[in-house]
């Protein structure tokens, strides 16, 4: 009895991968072939825009081990290294599942309309060291290697809503299925020539006129792990104890170690997001920095003004909310609009997690629906509105006023929400009924340390 | 032999071992608790919801003494721990507990003369 | 009135930044046509050396969090987060201040005769992301961002010296106004075409012959926020109870690892300051490398002489001396002047923090004055008398002579000195009339932490 | 009588220092004209790839404070200083080391029939930073920075073996000498040209045919300090109360942190190894993220089956070990078989710590044998099953079918192992005999941090 | 006067200092305790290895009341600590020591006064 | 029944309750404490200026017993906690409050029986 429930989930897990597995050459078996893409004149690889995007890959891997520390300083001592686990064990397993199959569905072929991709990568098939990414001049694996990273921190940022009482099994069985089938297709609608993309004859082209501006993330990124994060935390309710009893953060020296890592580390996720080493890499590394550095400002003002302290929580979440917030916008938009988006997002978020999260009493433990959700719906909005032409000219896209592009960016935001959501649903209660999403009574006492890894944080 | 118990405010605690070495009083334990008493708490705040935390934190202090040592032991204490001449409050509290014996684990000494 | 209080601080620091855009406004109109300067040859942006660039501000925006963390880990736990925000707090204004006026004032045209930079970049106007900064092969705005990374944490060094006992709002003023009046014309006058710098017709070549070198800001960063480091501690008096009372570091783990991320930081910081990815920058990395490994062995060597022990807090201040000490002159030296740097720094600073601050009873908490301004001044001078000619000549200065180069170091270091006491003098006096500058003594008992952000730094 | 204790091991540090120059010197002299070596084609140095391997220097180095960190996670919060000494003293003292001698010993012309290189580099003479390190498009003063950087992690990994009871003045004088006697001279047989290398008429090639594969050390840096850590603990004893007494780690999430540096760093480690800019470096950096990754998950495997649960101690020794193994190998192999060698790493090496170690009851107090020792030697053989002629081609070996690889790989391995082994057993019993190596009982008792350097980590 | 040591739960603090109030007693002490006992501890797995920590995280209270206040104490502090109706293994000891002095120290009070 | 309170070694505290639970005393209360008594304390040194530490890491043991288990239970702490055969110096105390009563929570058992 004890061995069937504790192999339950390694067993579960083992299924997922095989399911995937499966689906994925079958489906490469049935599809018809694939037409030919049009054309895109290959570039010559090239050094510099190797070595930056190379360090950029490395940069953003480095960002999952900051969110893990991030969130596992907000948690109380007992579920500290439960938290850290959340986000250091979406390295291992996305990484595998994206070799597999997720680079495939994110960046194969178009097919069925720009709903998923071709299975043409499966096993990283096709994929070379020595060709480069078409219309890019790095290498095809590269952009394979750089991609990777995205897939991994997405789903680890939803772990902040359920921090704290989640079984360790049903935390991989979700985060494998969430990515495959909420990621990855998302990927492919913005960036792999999908439905909500600018590549010609797109869904969202055909229909508005115009496909999503999103650099690096805004709504591939956040809006799907936010969005996803509140449904989550809406269904697997409240920590026992909350909002009654104070959970005070362990340690929030880590948690600045952790914002530290997230914005260096955000240099290569929005700065790397151009693929090159160019004008165009500069300029969103450069709006990056200042909307991180503005939202960290503005939410400390609002806290001053608010509670008559600003204070060093404040400062990390803001600075955190001023990166989601620039990540669809970074190579759209110039420096003072990015100024001003770093400054309108924190009042927003604040009055997010400091107001409303109380009014509705929702527990979203770590606030990933409050700054992700919420910061990347802003930002996907305003890309819409600050994008400029002169900028967006250097990316190779002409964007064709701003109405039209406000309206795209709006279409792009309901559909990703929408359809996070949904699968979310399904994903929880099918988890839930398979092998149980929420931890016990006494379990969640001891903590996550204890009673999922049989292990604790610190030994004085 | 008395067993006495101090809880004084952690920033006095050198000044009340200072004013027991003074009255010859150079054994005892000292530990950190949290009170609770007259003296308010704190408030934190995490995202901009505040927290009220009423326990304090404090310094315990135990000495065992002989008899005739128990006055001028508390006496120190109380030189040592209050804040100011008229004090705050918050200074903390003595409490005396009657001791039958005492073992010197070292030297098996019993009783007094192993305080 | 207790509304008042705590609003003067944000309103304060609300009128600070407004009136630093007044003046440069009103500036920016008032002042002269600017003469053309010699026209430097274009240089076509190149993609390795943006590359190596980007990775540099990367690279040096991280050393700030390193600092936080180097300098929290030395105070009482009460401070952690107090002494965290100090240097976190630096990214956010110091990054606003700068794309408003503080590029301006460091990089415009000179004017005044190299006092100050022209009102030419207010806003980042003319800042452009796809034209080459003059004379090197990186983007104009990637100039810019590098460059701005340094303005950040400059300041935050300062913080080492008024550790555990200044009020949050005092700090956020003080801040602002050094950084736009000490720190921005003093770049302006080593690295924007000043007073002291190597251009033709400087104030310093026209009296010595020979404009100052400074490679990274041995000057600019570490004098400058070494000495008012020192001004401000003897302003500010010393923290209740010190000497007296032992006051522990409460994690030394914690320095460890910001020490650790500021040799990594600072191959960007030095690395990065050929502003180009060619052998100059091959040259101060290596050159930096090994100052570091120098000195923390000299250190070591020397408390086990003066001690009986090595220590990790020994090692880890003898590697930042030795990075203060070889920044000057990381592009001018050899690989083994560079050795000789290092080892000959720590016993100096050594000297300086365990004997001299003891007799004269200062109480500079973490020593910034004792490591950033003793190392940073023996790197100043050292450079006059290691600046190798062949070294010298893959940054296109050509160096005519020791004795004349060491005194042009020395001048430029006591005019460093003087200009940077007085303005603190006065600034000091400035905030503490206003809004007042130190902790009131209940507020010092409990700490920074509490008192001033409302947090704490653990709950175990 | 107390003076001559204190001071006998800095004195034995100097004298170390000073022995080695003079051998370097004397050796200088002695040497007959070295005859001019085949002439590589000097390639010009590129932008890109050198700002690609100054990035990966800068990585590599800051994996020395991450290894300091995952270490001192581990131990018993009285020693968490020490250990975090052994791996930050490294490298300075290996800094000095190997700009005097240690480059020249690794890297100079073969001599001795490639035994060592010669005295050519000595202090760094003849390294420019202006002329290409022939063969490759980088200055020829950069390789020396990066390979710098490996010559100080690696003592720093055996320290894990000896943590908690080493006399810190034995750490630094064995560390010196092994550096000197062990790395260097392995670094010379397999990269310089030396006995095991690839080079045209090296010993290896001229007994089995072909030299042994060893893209970034393999051999070189993780089965000679992980053999060397096997020796160095079974001669200095288990630490008091092993097995008996719990030894639980102080501070997972300081060992998870540094985890995170290792993983990052290892980019630099491997993606830098093709000394390039290029799609071998491309390929090396996948190759490295897909073994850490299914490494870390495997590793998770395991201890679910075995105890039912999986941990974060667990995933973050999976992941080291699988960087380990990939290591050796990842400029010769393809995504899919890197996958396999992670898979296949950790059930080997948790198979070892977590039973064989227990049987034969030896004190590897942080499993530096198990993983990097384990690791190490399966990477390297399995380089020799799974290098792909594509890949090779890329780095311009030819490599001529599997078994006679694997055949030199075995030769390699097997050379290392022997060497290091008898050479740590000699330093072992030359330092104890001299200063004595291990700690007395009291000062066992006290811990590392108060005995060794009158500090304590934590003071709340 | 007695002195009344009572070990709980920590997940029971909030509890008892609420059930506590409820009787009008506002005063204590709390320290961070472990416990041997019937309860039994846990195992933790490093690197496949396990061990068994047998000592269990408590909460101490220390409440010095007087005589007439004994009885309600200890039944608040029953009523706050026991985990369920019917209470658990661990739930925890309450000691009653005979005290014999107390003194605050910030005005010198001494006895029932200064409870 | 008496209050026993030791103040140990923190490297001992195995070997006590070992040794306790030879005499079958399976139950009891742990906690971390700083002494200050004949054993000296260490020196620390940062940025060169030495700090002298003169309060010493201890571990407290409190025990609750019924009067036949006083001797046996001093006994078996002296044996687990001294150090060597001879003892040292900073070995630690034993201290016996006299006990007026004990409730244990869950069933509210009261007196020898709930100990
Ligand atoms: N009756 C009591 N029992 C146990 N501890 C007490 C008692 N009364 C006070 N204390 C301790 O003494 C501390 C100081 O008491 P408090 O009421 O705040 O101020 P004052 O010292 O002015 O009476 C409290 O925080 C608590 O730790
Ligand atoms: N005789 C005793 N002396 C000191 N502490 C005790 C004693 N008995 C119990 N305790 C404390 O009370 C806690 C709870 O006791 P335990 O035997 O686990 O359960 P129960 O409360 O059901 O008796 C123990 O962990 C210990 O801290
Ligand atoms: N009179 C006392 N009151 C309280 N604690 C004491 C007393 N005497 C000793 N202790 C405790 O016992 C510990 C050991 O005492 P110490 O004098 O160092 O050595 P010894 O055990 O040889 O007498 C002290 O550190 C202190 O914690």
């Amino acid at each position: 009895m004890r061995q069937s429930k504790i192999f339950r989930s390694p067993l579960l897990i083992g299924a997922t991968f095989g399911g995937l597995l499966l689906a994925g050459s079958v489906w490469a078996q049935a599809l018809p072939p694939v037409a030919p893409s049009a054309p895109v004149p290959e570039i010559k690889i090239d050094s510099g825009a190797t070595a930056w995007i190379l360090a950029s890959s490395a940069l953003v891997l480095f960002m999952t081990p900051g969110l893990a520390l991030f969130y596992a300083g907000m948690v109380r001592t007992k579920n500290v290294l439960g938290t850290l686990m959340h986000s250091m064990f979406c390295m291992a397993i996305i990484t595998v599942q994206w070799v597999i199959i997720g680079y495939s569905i994110s960046f194969g072929d178009p097919t069925f309309g720009g709903l998923l991709g071709s299975m043409k990568y499966l096993f990283l098939n096709n994929v070379a060291c020595d060709r480069a990414f078409p219309g890019y001049p790095i290498p095809h694996l590269l952009h394979m290697a750089y991609q990777m990273m995205f897939a991994i921190i997405t789903p680890a940022l939803i772990s902040g809503a359920f921090a704290e009482r989640i079984r360790f099994g049903a935390f991989v069985v979700f985060t494998l299925l969430w990515s495959t089938l909420v990621y990855d297709p998302l990927a492919h609608w913005v960036w792999g020539g999908g439905l909500l993309s600018m590549a010609e004859g797109s869904w969202l082209r055909r229909t508005v006129g115009v496909g999503a501006l999103d650099f690096a993330g805004g709504t591939v990124v956040h809006i799907s792990s936010g969005v996803s994060a509140l449904v989550f935390c809406l269904m697997i309710g409240k920590r026992r104890g909350y909002p009654k009893e104070a959970m005070l953060p362990n340690s929030l020296a880590m948690t600045v170690v952790g914002a530290g890592i997230l914005w260096f580390g955000w240099f290569g996720f929005n700065g790397g997001s151009s693929l090159n080493s160019d004008p165009l890499a500069v300029s969103a590394f450069v709006a990056t920095h200042i909307a991180a550095a503005a939202a960290a400002f503005s939410w400390a003002l609002v806290e001053w003004f608010h509670r008559g302290k600003a204070s060093i929580l404040g400062v990390v979440t803001g600075l955190v909310a001023g990166l989601v917030c620039i990540t669809p916008a970074a190579g759209f938009v110039k420096p003072m609009p990015a100024l001003v988006m770093g400054l309108a997002v924190s009042p927003v978020c604040y009055f997010m997690v400091a107001v409303i999260k109380t009014k509705l009493g929702y527990d979203d433990s770590l606030d990933a629906f409050g700054v992700h959700g919420v910061g990347g719906t802003l930002g996907a909005l305003m890309t819409g509105i600050f994008c400029s032409e002169e900028i967006c000219k250097l990316s190779g896209f002409a964007t064709s006023a701003g109405l039209k592009q406000l309206q795209a960016q709006a279409v792009a935001v309901a559909v990703t929400i929408v359809y996070s959501a949904i699968v979310t649903v399904i994903l929880v209660i099918l988890v839930d009924k398979t092998i149980g999403i929420r931890l016990c009574a006494d379990d969640e006492l001891s903590g996550l340390d204890l009673s999922q890894h049989g292990e604790t944080g610190y030994n004085p | 032999m008395k067993y006495i118990i101090a809880i004084v405010q952690p920033s006095r605690l050198e000044a009340v071992k200072e004013a027991l070495s003074k009255v010859e009083v150079f054994r005892l334990t000292v530990g950190d608790v949290q009170g609770l008493g007259r003296q308010k708490g704190h408030t934190e705040i995490y995202r901009g919801h505040e927290y009220q935390v009423n326990l304090v934190r404090k310094v315990k202090l135990e000495i065992a003494v002989n008899d005739d040592f128990v006055d001028p032991t508390i006496e120190a204490i109380i030189r040592g721990a209050r804040s100011g001449p008229e004090g705050k409050i918050g200074d903390g509290k003595i409490f005396i507990l009657p001791l039958e014996d005492v073992i010197r684990i070292r030297t098996g000494e019993r009783g007094g003369e192993a305080i």
